[in-house]
Order: C-alpha cells, then sequence, then structure tokens
C-alpha cells in the first residue's frame, strides 16, 4: 500500500510536467518526481524492526536496514539538485528573452 | 497498521504535492514544496536513514532559496491561469491513467513492504567494517565499495555548475 | 591492457577540470589541450581492437571489488564499437570546432563541457553496472543540455529548455526502473541481475522493461517520443549537432537498450515486435517530416529520426544479417550524419543562414563543403558503392530471412524517400547558380575543412573495405547481441 | 535588499554562521564513523556563506568572495578526489583502491582514504553549491540594473 501512495506522489509529479503552463511549475513537478523516486528507493530498503546501517562500538551483531538504497539515495539527490540549479539557470535566461514563464507564448521554435 | 507514521508522512507529502501543483501564488507553490521536502527527510529518518536526512534537509534548504531566486525574478507572482489545449489533457489524462493501471498490476508483486531482499547487500553489513575500516556503512559504500559512483556524482555537479556558468552568461556570440 | 579501460574516462575528466582552470588565461592552451585529448583517447580505442579479439572480453574491477560487490568495467564486442565511434566523431568535432567555435564566447567553457560529455559517453558504454550507467547517462546528458543552450539566443534557451525537461522525465523514469529492479532482486550489476532474472516472468519485470523503453526512447527520439530532437539538434553550435545526433542518441538511447534488453532481460517475441514497429514508425514518420523541412539542420534532424528507426528495426528482427545490418547502421550514420552537420555548420559559417532556399550554387565558392556533402548524401541515402549502401542492404537481407517482407518494402519505399530529400539538399544549396549576395562567400578555414574531408574518407573507405570492417570490428559486437543473456556467465565467470 | 537584511538578522548570522561552519566541518570529518559526509557537509558549509550573503546583501559578500574563488575550490576538490583514485594505480594496480591502512575501526584517523575522500567532495560540493548560487544571485542584479 505505501508503494501505491508513493507511485501516486510520482504521478502528481508526471502530470505537472505534462500539463502546467509556467515554467517553474514544471520544474517543481520534476523535483516532485525526484522526491517520489528517492522515496521508493528508500523504501525498498527499509528492513522492519532494523536500525541504521552505522556499527557502533560494544554492539555486537546487530540488524541493519539495506545500506546501499541509501547510497544510491545520496547519489540521486546531488543529482537532483544539480540539475535544478541548471535548470532554474535556463529558466531565468528564458525568462530574460521572452519576458514570460508561460510555456505556450514560448514558441519560436515549430515543436 | 505498523507504520502509521510512514503513512502519515506520506500523505503529508501528497497533499503539499497537489497544494503545490495547484496553488495559485508561485511562492506558496515553492513553500508547499519545501513541506514536501521536509516531510521527506522525516520520513527518511523514520525509516532508519539518517545520512540522507540530514542530506535532504540541507539540499532541500538550498532548492528553496534557488526557487526563490527564480520566482522572484520574474514580475509574475501569479500562475498563469488556463491549461494547455483540451486535446493535450485528454491524452495526457489517458497516458496517465494507463500508466497508473499498469503500476497498480505491476507494484503488487514488489516484495513486501519492510522485508528487502539484501542479496548483495548483506555482504556489506557483514564484512564493510572488516574490509574498509569505515563505520558508517553508507560511507563505506559510497567511498569504497561504489566510489567510481561518487565520482561520476561529483562531475555531475561540477557539470551542472560549469553548464550554469554558460548558459547565464551575457553575450553568446561575438559581435562580428 | 586491461589497466588502460578507466583512461576512457579519467583522461577527459581530469582534462575537463583541468581545461576550467586553465582555460582563464589563454585559449590556445584549451585549444591544444583538448585536441590531444580526443585525439589520444581514439588512438586509444583503435588500439584496443587487436587485444580484444585476442581476449574476447576485459572485465575491469573498480577498486578491486569482485563484481556483484563493486562496480565493475565491461568491455566487449559491443562496447569497443561504440567506443570507436564515440572517441572518432568526437576527435574530428574537435578539430572543428578549433575554428568554428572562435564566434562564440567562454570558448573554455565549451570545452569543458564537450569533455564531460565525451568522458559521460565513454562511462555509459563501458559500465556493467545498473546505476553507475545512470550516473554516466546523467553527466553526457547534463552536459549536452548546457551545450545545446550554448549560444545564449531565445531559440536556443527554449530549445534546451523543453531538451533538459524531457531529458529529466526520462532519467527519472530510468531511476525509477532501476529501483524496481533493484527490489526484485537486491543487485544492481548487470550480470548478476541477468542470472537472477533469468527464466522468471511477471507484471514488474514488463513493467520494468516498458520504464526503460519509455526512458531510453526518450533519450533515442524513438517517434512518440521525438519531440525534442528536431527543436535541440539544430540549436545546437554544429559540432555539438554532429555529436548529438551523430553520438549521443545512440550512446545512451540505442546502446542502452540494446544492452539492458539483449544481455540482461534476453529478448523474447514481443519485445521484438515492438522494437521493429516503434523501429518502422520513426522511420516513416522521421523520413516524411523531413521532406517538408527548408532549413538545413531541421531536415538533418528530423532525418536522424527516421534513421534511429532504421537501426531499431534491424536490431528488432534479431537474426544475424538484421543485427549486422543495425551496428553496421550505427557507425555509418555516425560518419555521414555528422559529416552532414558539419557541411551544415561550414555554410552557416560562411553564408551566415540556414535556409536552403536563400542558398545555392555553394559547390562553386565552398568546393570542399561542396564535394564532401555530396559524398555525404549520397551514402546516407544508400548509393553503392558508399558505406550507408551496406548497412541498408544487410538490414533488408535480416528483414528478408525473417520474413518481414512488408517491412522490407518499406525500408526500401523509406531509402528512396531519403534519396530523394537529400537531393533536394543538394539542388537548393550546392549546385545550381549561385544565390543573390553569396559572391564572396569563402570555403572554411582549413581546419574545418580537414575534419569534412576526414569524415568524407571514413564514408568512402568503409564503403570500399566494408569487409575487412565487418569482420574485425561488427562481427564481435554481434556476437556479443547474439549471446544474449550468456553475457551474465562471461562477465560473471570470467 | 540591497544592502542586506536588518541588524537582528546580520547579528543573528554573525554568530551562526562561524558555528554553522564548524558543525559542517564535523560532519565531513566524521562520514566514517557517524551520518553524514563530504556532501552534506559540503553544503552545510556552503549554505553558512549563502546565510552571509542573504543578510549582509550580495555586494559585501561578493566583494569578500569571489565566485572564482569558489569555483577554484570546486576543481581543486575534484582534483583532489580524481588524484586520489588514480593514486589506487600507483600503489596497488587498481583504480579507486583503498590504498591507505585500514587503522583502528572507529577512530577518526582510521578507514584509509575514505576521510581524505570526504575532505575532497567536501571542498568541491561547498565550493561549487556556493559558486552556483552566487551565479544565480548576480545574474538578478545585472538584470536590474539594466532595466533602472
Amino acid at each position: 500500500m505505501l508503494f501505491f501512495l508513493c507511485f501516486a506522489l510520482f504521478l502528481i509529479g508526471l502530470y505537472c510536467v505534462l500539463i502546467k503552463k509556467n515554467l517553474l511549475k514544471i520544474v517543481m513537478g520534476i523535483i516532485i518526481m525526484e522526491y517520489s523516486v528517492n522515496l521508493f528507493l528508500i523504501m525498498v530498503g527499509y528492513k522492519a524492526g532494523a536500525v541504521a546501517p552505522i556499527v557502533t562500538e560494544g554492539a555486537g551483531k546487530v540488524n541493519f536496514v539495506d545500506p546501499l538504497p541509501q547510497a544510491l539515495v545520496i547519489t540521486a539527490i546531488v543529482i537532483g539538485i544539480a540539475t535544478l540549479a541548471l535548470i532554474v539557470a535556463l529558466c531565468m535566461r528564458v525568462y530574460d528573452r521572452y519576458k514570460t514563464f508561460d510555456i505556450t507564448k514560448i514558441r519560436r521554435l515549430r515543436g | 497498521m505498523p507504520e502509521i507514521e510512514l503513512y502519515l508522512l506520506i500523505t503529508l507529502m501528497i497533499v503539499g504535492a497537489l497544494v503545490a501543483v495547484h496553488t495559485r501564488y508561485l511562492i506558496s507553490a515553492v513553500i508547499s514544496l519545501a513541506v514536501v521536502g521536509m516531510a521527506l527527510a522525516v520520513a527518511f529518518l523514520y525509516m532508519q536513514a539518517p545520512d540522507i536526512a540530514i542530506t535532504q534537509i540541507v539540499v532541500e534548504v538550498l532548492a528553496l532559496v534557488i526557487l526563490i531566486i527564480a520566482v522572484s525574478i520574474g514580475k509574475e507572482v501569479v500562475d498563469i491561469k488556463g491549461k494547455r489545449e483540451t486535446l493535450t489533457i485528454g491524452v495526457t489524462a489517458l497516458f496517465v491513467v494507463i500508466f497508473a493501471l499498469f503500476a497498480y498490476r505491476a507494484l503488487a508483486d514488489l516484495p513486501p513492504f519492510g522485508s528487502p531482499l539484501m542479496t548483495v547487500s548483506q555482504h556489506y553489513v557483514e564484512e564493510g567494517l572488516k574490509q574498509t575500516g569505515s563505520a558508517n556503512l553508507v560511507t563505506s559504500i559510497l567511498l569504497d565499495f561504489r566510489a567510481y559512483d561518487t565520482l561520476g556524482e561529483a562531475t555531475i555537479l561540477f557539470t551542472a555548475i560549469l553548464g550554469a556558468f554558460a548558459v547565464l552568461r551575457k553575450i553568446g556570440r561575438k559581435a562580428k | 591492457m586491461m589497466k588502460l579501460i578507466p583512461l576512457f574516462m579519467a583522461i577527459p575528466l581530469g582534462s575537463a577540470f583541468i581545461v576550467v582552470l586553465l582555460g582563464r588565461f589563454k585559449e590556445t592552451i584549451s585549444d591544444a589541450l583538448a585536441t590531444v585529448v580526443t585525439l589520444m583517447l581514439a588512438i586509444l580505442s583503435f588500439a584496443l581492437i587487436i587485444p580484444l579479439s585476442q581476449e574476447g572480453i576485459f572485465i575491469y574491477r573498480m577498486g578491486r571489488w569482485l563484481p556483484p560487490w563493486g562496480i565493475n568495467l565491461v568491455l566487449d564486442g559491443l562496447s569497443l564499437l561504440m567506443l570507436i565511434i564515440i572517441n572518432l566523431v568526437a576527435f574530428l568535432a574537435i578539430l572543428y570546432s578549433v575554428s568554428y567555435m572562435k564566434k562564440f564566447t567562454a570558448k573554455s567553457a565549451y570545452y569543458g563541457l564537450f569533455l564531460l560529455m565525451l568522458a559521460g559517453m565513454n562511462g555509459v558504454v563501458l559500465t556493467g553496472d545498473f546505476f553507475n550507467l545512470f550516473v554516466f547517462l546523467e553527466i553526457a546528458a547534463i552536459a549536452s543540455y548546457a551545450l545545446v543552450a550554448f549560444g545564449v539566443e531565445a531559440e536556443e534557451l527554449e530549445a534546451s529548455f523543453k531538451y533538459m525537461v524531457m531529458g529529466s522525465v526520462a532519467s527519472v523514469l530510468i531511476l525509477f526502473s532501476i529501483g524496481l529492479i533493484y527490489s526484485l532482486t537486491g543487485s544492481l550489476n548487470m550480470a548478476h541481475v541477468g542470472t537472477i532474472l533469468q527464466g522468471q516472468n511477471g507484471n514488474l519485470i514488463s513493467f520494468s522493461m516498458i520504464l526503460f523503453l519509455a526512458g531510453f526512447g526518450l533519450k533515442a527520439a524513438i517517434m512518440p517520443f521525438h519531440a525534442w530532437l528536431p527543436d535541440a539538434h539544430p540549436s545546437a553550435p554544429a559540432p555539438i549537432s554532429a555529436m548529438l545526433s551523430g553520438v549521443l542518441i545512440k550512446a545512451l538511447g540505442v546502446y542502452a537498450i540494446l544492452r539492458i534488453f539483449f544481455n540482461v532481460f534476453g529478448m523474447n517475441i514481443q519485445l521484438s515486435w515492438i522494437l521493429m514497429i516503434l523501429g518502422a514508425l520513426s522511420m516513416v514518420g522521421g523520413g516524411l517530416l523531413a521532406l517538408k523541412q527548408d532549413d538545413f539542420k531541421r531536415l538533418l534532424a528530423y532525418s536522424s529520426i527516421s534513421q534511429i528507426g532504421l537501426i531499431m528495426l534491424g536490431v528488432g528482427c534479431g537474426n544475424y544479417w538484421g543485427i549486422l545490418g543495425a551496428l553496421f547502421h550505427l557507425f555509418n550514420h555516425a560518419s555521414f550524419k555528422a559529416l552532414l552537420f558539419l557541411n551544415s555548420g561550414a555554410v552557416e559559417y560562411s553564408t551566415g543562414t540556414r535556409e536552403l532556399k536563400k542558398m545555392g550554387g555553394l559547390s562553386k565558392v565552398m568546393p570542399f563543403t561542396g564535394a564532401t556533402s555530396t559524398i555525404g548524401s549520397l551514402s546516407i541515402s544508400g548509393i553503392p558503392p558508399l558505406n550507408g549502401f551496406w548497412s541498408k542492404l544487410f538490414i533488408i537481407m535480416g528483414l528478408v530471412y525473417a520474413g518481414r517482407y512488408v517491412l522490407a518494402v518499406i525500408t526500401i519505399l523509406v531509402s528512396v524517400l531519403t534519396l530523394a530529400y537529400y537531393l533536394k539538399v543538394q539542388r537548393y544549396a550546392f549546385f545550381g547558380k549561385l544565390g543573390k549576395g553569396l559572391e564572396k562567400v569563402r570555403e572554411a578555414p582549413p581546419l574545418m575543412c580537414a575534419s569534412m574531408v576526414a569524415l568524407a574518407i571514413i564514408c568512402v573507405g568503409v564503403g570500399i573495405f566494408f569487409y575487412p570492417i565487418m569482420k574485425i570490428i561488427l562481427e564481435p559486437a554481434v556476437r556479443v547481441l547474439q549471446e544474449g543473456v550468456g553475457y551474465s556467465s562471461l562477465v560473471l565467470g570470467g | 535588499m540591497k544592502n542586506g537584511m536588518t541588524l537582528i538578522v546580520r547579528v543573528i548570522a554573525r554568530f551562526v554562521s562561524p558555528m554553522i561552519m564548524v558543525f559542517g566541518i564535523y560532519i565531513i570529518l566524521h562520514g566514517h564513523l557517524s551520518p553524514g559526509g563530504g556532501f552534506p557537509g559540503g553544503v552545510i558549509i556552503a549554505s553558512a556563506f549563502v546565510l552571509i550573503t542573504l543578510s549582509f546583501g550580495k555586494e559585501i559578500a561578493y566583494q569578500k568572495l569571489k565566485e572564482s574563488t569558489a569555483s577554484a575550490m570546486e576543481s581543486v576538490g575534484a582534483l583532489i578526489f580524481l588524484i586520489l583514485a588514480t593514486l589506487g594505480i600507483v600503489f596497488g594496480g587498481w583504480f579507486f583502491l583503498n590504498f591507505l591502512p585500514k587503522g583502528e575501526p572507529l577512530r577518526l584517523i582510521s578507514a584509509g582514504f575514505i576521510p581524505l575522500c570526504n575532505i575532497g567532495i567536501g571542498l568541491k560540493v561547498g565550493g561549487g553549491i556556493f559558486a552556483v548560487f552566487l551565479t544565480l544571485i548576480l545574474f538578478r542584479l545585472l538584470e536590474k540594473g539594466e532595466g533602472d
């Protein structure tokens, strides 16, 4: 059930990207999709009743959650912020040239 | 339900995302998005991923700042009204519904929540400290077992920043 | 020899950092460094042919960790073919850029992004790990978004924004699919996943396949996902258009589809039909749309969609000749499409326009550009004995052997269509009377001519000596795809 | 906005930002023992600078820390990481080999080259994120200047 909720978040992002007219709203849609995928990866690695994957002194053999998806998600988060920086820079430049964020008015190319 | 907190958090995230998509004011959209991000960080913490929670919070703050810069550059504080063409909406809705139905059937095949397979990770959990010397197993994966990924990730950041520099240049072509 | 494999990523990455650091002081340093680095990589990729033919496959374990736990690089026939294409075209494009990019500001940033894109593509074709594939794909993609907008004019920014939105959605789809694969198998290593998934079937696997197909299809601009390409490719500077159309969509899209569907999931009949239908759709659609264009570079961009469709069609039919033809066409398309984009760049450099109707008779004033573009056009239309003829012939043979006669006929018709729109290019731009106001047009600078001539020589040479090239470079690649899921045991056993 | 925010904000920012920076350094150095590491640490350090920039106004911050310094820091950090990776070839023959001795577990100086990598990444991320922030915010400055 949790996976479906996570997927619902993904769909909201996809809907936002496909429907919205404002460039910044489209960017937000992409961010929402990235959030949902990160959440999904961490959910995949979650183990009920386990602890964070950090070995502490004195503790013997403990039950850890899956550390691999966590490493992947750190990478994915950083990729997300890098993409965001570039796309916001592009948005600002597009605004500079067209003086609008409206994608239906940004139409010099035929598509 | 055992994971009632998680259900609440994800519901909050969905509500926040819906608000962010539908609100009229761009600045409120950005702030609702930040709510989603912060809830995500708490959810990470709940799922025993403190590393990710820290990263998510700090990155979220920066993303918020960057988005606010972008919003405040334009004079359009209010979102642009109206949708794209009706045909596009129809096709999109149909596509999203088909996609969702297919996903609904497929996601049922996932292993149940809270019991990962850990085919490969078992090795990291058992041998990680011994083989890399790092007590934080996430770091041991990030910088030793899969350090090559981290190189790529650092390069992506570099690429994006170089790209942002290039895109924000005032003059692209030299005048003849 | 095996120790050389990580150099394909390390050299361009390191030199990208250095170019950006040093490029502020003097432009010639970055010119020289970028040229030397790409030349080195091109030579290196050719040098690997002989050792690979003796060994069959090279596995490089990053940080000495064994495959399922660490990341491994795999160099087999298919990867080597892609490496040769990528680094050869990259070298010639850089050679061309030395003169062409003088018109633009911030040249060192251009070289930095170019080298990063190169490193990303090399990483994609060499990796044996799903997540690593994603990471390097993102490097190449992000660099290409920035490069498309490099001129910072309104149209370029718009095209880049559209491209970036599409590309980001594709990346998210791919990452989601990787997550599904991980949850199902608990592993990220392609070979390991292949062994676990063998014989399994289910909704989840097909869902992740669909996500992969959509994600990589978006990157490869196969027909329902093609909307960004005709905007993005013409907007970029000419050498970047050549890289994007000639190499990037293949390395990021076609290669990834081939590797994942053939070697990890294993082909089945439904999948091959999907590939063939999508391929035929983009082949016909791209061709018809190309016919209508008056903008030189836009026409080339639509033609790229059509040719990628042809490649997918050849791959989809799945027998020896089809795959051989498809991979050969991959190589050939890189050479002649890069050549044609460089030609269009030279024309734009000298005349300042891309509209075909404003040109005319350019062969008289630009002999090198005119002659090489004629070779390129004839080659892409499949006129014997140029290289395009052989690859199209092999694909049609593959279709006939597979019993798909209708598709074979469609392919022949599309070939005629291709000839038609390239004849249009030749007639409007290069033959006939010299257009008005074009009397003072000069030939492009020598370095630009040199790289165009080199590509034209490749087109002719590969056409004439197709047999040795087929035996030495293409057959190992075909063998990799025909082995299918046997890839797993090769990688994990070796 | 041109001269930054109010006095209260400035005084608090002056107090808080060194603490944030120290916390960032702590997170980077203890990346192999506790949650954290180069990425979050670098972003935390960058956010301390962002705080200063926002509260004191971009002109003052720009005089103190040029974006070229930040991007040079980034390139240096990236090169540190790449050189560490290449040293693996020199010492053991494999790219990214953890060639330093592992040391005693759970101590600050342990885990071979992982802390060094964390420092390189921290430099890189901190420099890079701050550089991109500066470019974005300065872009707006130029834009408004043109319009007036």
